[in-house]
């Protein structure tokens, strides 16, 4: 099939929804800029213009105001943001406003809106320009919430966001841009709440988000080479959370090793590690193990991002401790 | 920054007296039809004996949710909301009872949402503070100060988007001054020249605390000009000067003109939430609340067209017991009706 | 002991930390009003006037932000909320700021800044008034996060957030201020990350967070009734954790369940949760069981109300549960 | 809003060349000390030619971390800066490096900081955009767009709650008057009559975004009015008047006049962030850019400085070889520092 880059498969998702439903417009900081978010809104403004895609003030908070007035009076507003840590300036119009104005009208009003941030890491961009802060948004009731790791899902995900009638968050990970797969040409879309079985295997389940994905299946590999066979799966969506997918794998494995892009206390890999817990008791073989940022904020230095962010290497190191029980 | 008429802006001083003396006409009124004069009487004595029936049954315990009453507001929201189609928008406060009804919402919903029952205009699941009806164009409101200013400017970019002529409204008291999201909004629209009305009703206080501890000047209208729009101050108290600032300003943005800030200086006269007066607590002095109560806009209206001879006494007592009829009939309703199944908690969430 | 109700505890900690330290200030959103803030600092206002207790507009964000510049001038500002909800529009000041400052200078300067803000419950406040977001908070590295849940833990844990030398955020439940309690009148520090033991027991943990402290000691009281013991035990302060202290008791008991005023997914429950779960592997007889709200805004009618809330009796159904395995 | 000098305002534009014709005396330069003048150059010159170091050095990828220079920008951090004294403090933006260096901050701690060495000003753990050296009142930097702005507004209540006279300033950006936090601080300071200087150094642009897309208006400085705090124009390439605006507005904070926005109007030479220039992206035109490199702020103070016979060529070669010597030993030292200890991660969190 054919291959896109992910960003290349965002920027195909973003043009497509925009083509079969004249509703989707895009905003934000920078997104008729040709090196502007990847390149994954660039195209959509050559193709539809600067009335459907347009340049933004810095005013993220009143932004995703508008983006949920836009939405209520029937559009759907695509709000880009360069870095997820400006979202935290946007959480009382996230939070208060887009995942609940439909349940607090009784269902009269709903508020289509898709909110794209990045999640950036490395090169010493530091604290405030680093963070993974899924976890936050994936706690209040009324959002949904996908990561996609794959172009394919990408696509199929953020065209799903794009035809949905509520709030969904969208993350992505800086390191995904440049990673090709097949991408099918034609519309579809990615139902969320289902994860998928990226790689299979018998000997341990590995649940991986965002990036993590990435990480797993070096990790997977590298394990195959001493005998043992991971199943590496990719929930996709946050919220909802195909929790079956992974309680059935790790029912069959024994083993759960849970790997996550954000902070480990309180994060994501906290309530998939809880659900399995409740769900899988007696099945498991071994503790489950969390593999997650230290509870520190990014540091700046080259020196200290290495030690910061865990891999490929500490997923090998869980899934052994796993297997030793 | 604009003051509507030499009377506006200094509301609740002397010279804020609305109308002439007897005999003299009434130039405020000139070229307004008798018959919209008629329906701003009516609709701000529809919100006032709302509200004073909600005060008066509030003891019960029966209304189970935080109500901020608008009594002696009335002026505002009328005169706004009558300068709009039911096409045009409005998103509001914690305030939102005036803002509800002045755009046309339904009594029977509303005081059914504020009983918390399943025939309530949001289903029981809102309450006082997110009265909704965009059967009317009244598209919700907002618990947290500011929070739904945004919102109009995104209701006004997707109007223009569809290409229809449609203008968004922004309530908000003047505390939402205070945040940052009101400025970022103003600019936006300024920005964009999106139209939309933003409509400051300026009652000196927020909470129990008065404008002067909360800000360097008095003039919420004079916060425009920093955004590159309009900021027009009108007596809050006169229905007729304030529907004659909206009519301008609605007009001007239809036509592509832009935002403007409009400023309704005006006062409450109950407690901030809840059915009672509250001049014990102290923040607010006697003298005060008697200047602007002997600027009460629905009986001033009433005097005045009136005197005018638009609307005899006799017409006038048949309106309000009409009124007091709805009023009477939304409580019966609400009281009447169901509460919400259980079930209900799990519906309309994503 | 002399008795004190939640509230004078906590004015009497600001009052006497006011005292002992004069670059305690405060400041928020009515804190001179004598109704406002539920009079927890109107005291210290009459006391210590309006130079070091006042009023403030309502820019959250910036008196945020304010509370962050006053911290690394060398005072430590005690910035009160109404509702914690509202800070949702101050947690780039928080997160990105108040949290991040000192590691992002290297240590070179510190945000002793104390946050208090009110979870609220009841009289149909609805969705945006009735949040209980401390796992928003708890996930964030750089904050501390308390949340005492007796008179004598309100003034114990404040006293120490306002002698801290680092951002704390303290949050409390409307439901606790008329509950009186033993509180020593002296000052004392309650340390950070060490929960307690609120009522001993032999058959189940009940891990309880703020105003759901009082209703597993209800559920205890009813299921001792039917000869059941339970352990209740109150973390106190959630960033850190007292997993070590949870997992004696559950390690002990054998049985686990915890009770939080917040939302299921990705919450406080999770956490503690996941940790329970790969501290105590094979010493655990039943499944951990969570008791925490519905993955649904706050509904406003009284009538939903009831549903929405988890109170004694879902503790007791989870402990029956966990007792049947 | 005021403009502080006839040239002020327009900068870029004709009527803005500084300094009279050969012969006249340089009216802009009377009053103020030759050594004053001589520091602005060296404070400007250090600010250069550390950031032209940086952009030569950047492609050996040893400085990994985004930088965004100021390159063209230092007359304002200057002419501020050197108006203030080591315990007045300031805040500032992923754009700091002038504005460390102008407040005092050592090039050493500086460019470890830069290389991620544990010798850094943040001990290698905040990198380009979050400078700090509290020890010459550098309080440090938000890489958020307007985040540190309402931090200047906290130091300054501090100051005044401990009797001290400092003055707090806030560098910030053209886009931060985007950003409802800085409406929120300046209307803050504003009501508190608070020492702060908003410094805005207007540079035309945010990333590739010119002010106009951003933006309804020009100025800057007219966005204070609506908070009602005095709001300046300067002329930002030119350090002196910057120094002498800055000096009226410190003097006037440090009595309690309160806080004053001051808009520096400006221009970046080089790429939003990286070393290069960015002609080729199209978002800005050669003859802009021309203008702007014609009235760089540094050799024309030189010129200027020599013409008025303060600053003679032979003094100022000894100056720029003194400050080349300066750069070369911080880029050495930043090269032979060890990088961080892995177990410096967990330091410094709570
Ligand atoms: C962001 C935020 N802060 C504080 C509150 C608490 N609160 C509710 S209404 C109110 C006063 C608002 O004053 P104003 O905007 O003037 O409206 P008014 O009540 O006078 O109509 C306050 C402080 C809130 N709801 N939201
Ligand atoms: C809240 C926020 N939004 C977006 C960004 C991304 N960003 C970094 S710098 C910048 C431009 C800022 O422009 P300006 O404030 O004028 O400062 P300048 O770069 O021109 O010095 C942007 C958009 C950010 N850092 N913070
Ligand atoms: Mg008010
Ligand atoms: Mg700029």
């Amino acid at each position: 099939m054919r291959q896109l880059k992910y960003r290349e498969a965002i920027d195909e998702a973003t043009r497509q929804a925009m083509a079969k439903d004249e509703r989707v417009f895009v905003m934000g900081v920078g997104v008729d800029d040709p090196k502007g978010i990847f390149g994954t809104t660039r195209g959509a403004f050559e193709e539809f213009g600067s009335s459907r895609v347009f340049d933004t003030p810095l005013s993220e908070a009143a932004l995703t105001g508008m983006g949920v007035g836009a939405a209520m009076r029937g559009f759907h507003p695509l709000l880009v943001h360069a870095r997820n840590d400006f979202l935290l300036l946007t959480m009382d119009q996230i939070a208060n406003n887009a995942a609940k104005w439909r349940y607090m009208c009784g269902g009269k009003l709903k508020v289509p809106l898709t909110i794209r941030a990045i999640i950036g890491r490395g090169w010493g961009q530091a604290a405030q320009h680093s963070q993974s802060l899924q976890a936050v948004f994936a706690h209040v009731p009324g959002l949904s919430v996908i990561m996609p790791a794959t172009p394919a899902d990408a696509k199929g995900l953020l065209m799903t966001a794009l035809s949905s009638d509520g709030p969904v968050i969208c993350l992505e990970h800086r390191w995904l841009y440049d990673k090709s797969g097949p991408v099918p040409e034609d519309t579809y879309y990615t139902p969320l709440g289902v994860g998928s079985v990226v790689r299979p295997g018998r000997d341990v389940t590995i649940v991986a988000v965002s990036h993590m994905v990435l990480e797993a299946l070096q990790a997977a590999e590298a394990l195959a080479g001493e005998g043992i066979e991971a199943e590496v799966i990719d929930p996709r969506t946050l919220r909802p959370l195909d929790s079956a997918l992974i309680c059935r794998s790790a029912a069959r494995t024994g083993r759960l090793v849970i790997a996550d892009t954000g902070w480990r206390s309180y994060g994501v890999s906290a309530e998939i590690a809880a659900r399995a817990a409740e769900e899988l008791w007696g099945l498991l073989k071994a503790p489950i193990r969390r593999v997650a940022l230290p509870e520190v904020p990014t540091p700046g230095s080259s020196a200290l991002e290495t030690p910061y962010y865990p891999g490929a290497r500490e997923i090998v190191a869980a899934v052994k401790q796993s297997l030793e029980g | 920054m604009r003051r509507a008429a030499v009377k506006g802006g200094r509301a609740g001083s002397r010279t804020a007296r609305r109308g002439p003396g007897r005999g003299k006409a009434d130039a405020g009124l000139r070229g307004l039809a008798p018959a919209l004069l008629v329906d701003l009487y009516v609709t701000m004595r529809r919100i006032r004996r709302a509200e004073e029936t909600i005060a008066a049954l509030y003891p019960e315990q029966e209304i189970r949710c935080p109500t901020h009453l608008s009594i002696g507001q009335e002026a505002g929201a009328t005169g706004v909301c009558l300068a709009l189609r039911p096409t045009d928008t409005a998103v509001s406060t914690h305030r939102c009872h005036a803002h509800y009804i002045a755009k046309g919402g339904d009594l029977r919903g509303m005081f059914a949402e504020l009983y918390g029952r399943a025939t309530g205009c949001c289903g029981g699941k809102g309450g006082s503070m997110h009265l909704t009806a965009p059967e009317v164009g009244m598209l919700g409101a907002s618990a947290i100060v500011a929070g739904s200013v945004p919102l109009a400017v995104g209701t006004a970019l997707a109007a223009r988007m569809a290409g229809a002529d449609e203008v968004a409204v922004a309530f908000f008291g003047d505390a939402a001054m205070e945040q940052g999201v009101t400025h970022e909004s103003l600019a936006l629209a300024a920005l964009r020249r999106l139209p939309v009305l933003f409509v400051c009703e300026n009652n000196l206080y927020a909470t129990n605390t008065p404008l002067r501890t909360r800000q360097a000047g008095r003039d919420m209208a004079a916060r425009a000009a920093s955004h590159w729009l309009p900021g027009v101050i009108v007596d809050g108290n006169d229905v007729v000067a304030v529907y004659r600032v909206a009519k301008a300003a609605v007009e001007r943005a239809r036509r592509g003109g832009g935002p403007t800030l409009i400023e309704v200086k005006t006062y409450r006269f109950r407690e901030h939430v809840g059915p009672n007066y509250d001049i014990d607590l102290g923040y607010r002095t006697q003298v005060e609340l008697d200047r602007w109560m002997a600027r009460e806009p629905v009986g001033g209206l009433a005097r005045r067209l009136e005197r005018a001879g638009v609307l005899p006494a006799a017409r006038r007592v048949a309106l309000d017991t009409q009124v007091e009829a709805e009023v009477a009939d939304a409580v019966a309703f609400a009281k009447a009706s169901p509460f919400p199944e259980p079930a209900a908690l799990f519906a309309d969430v994503e």
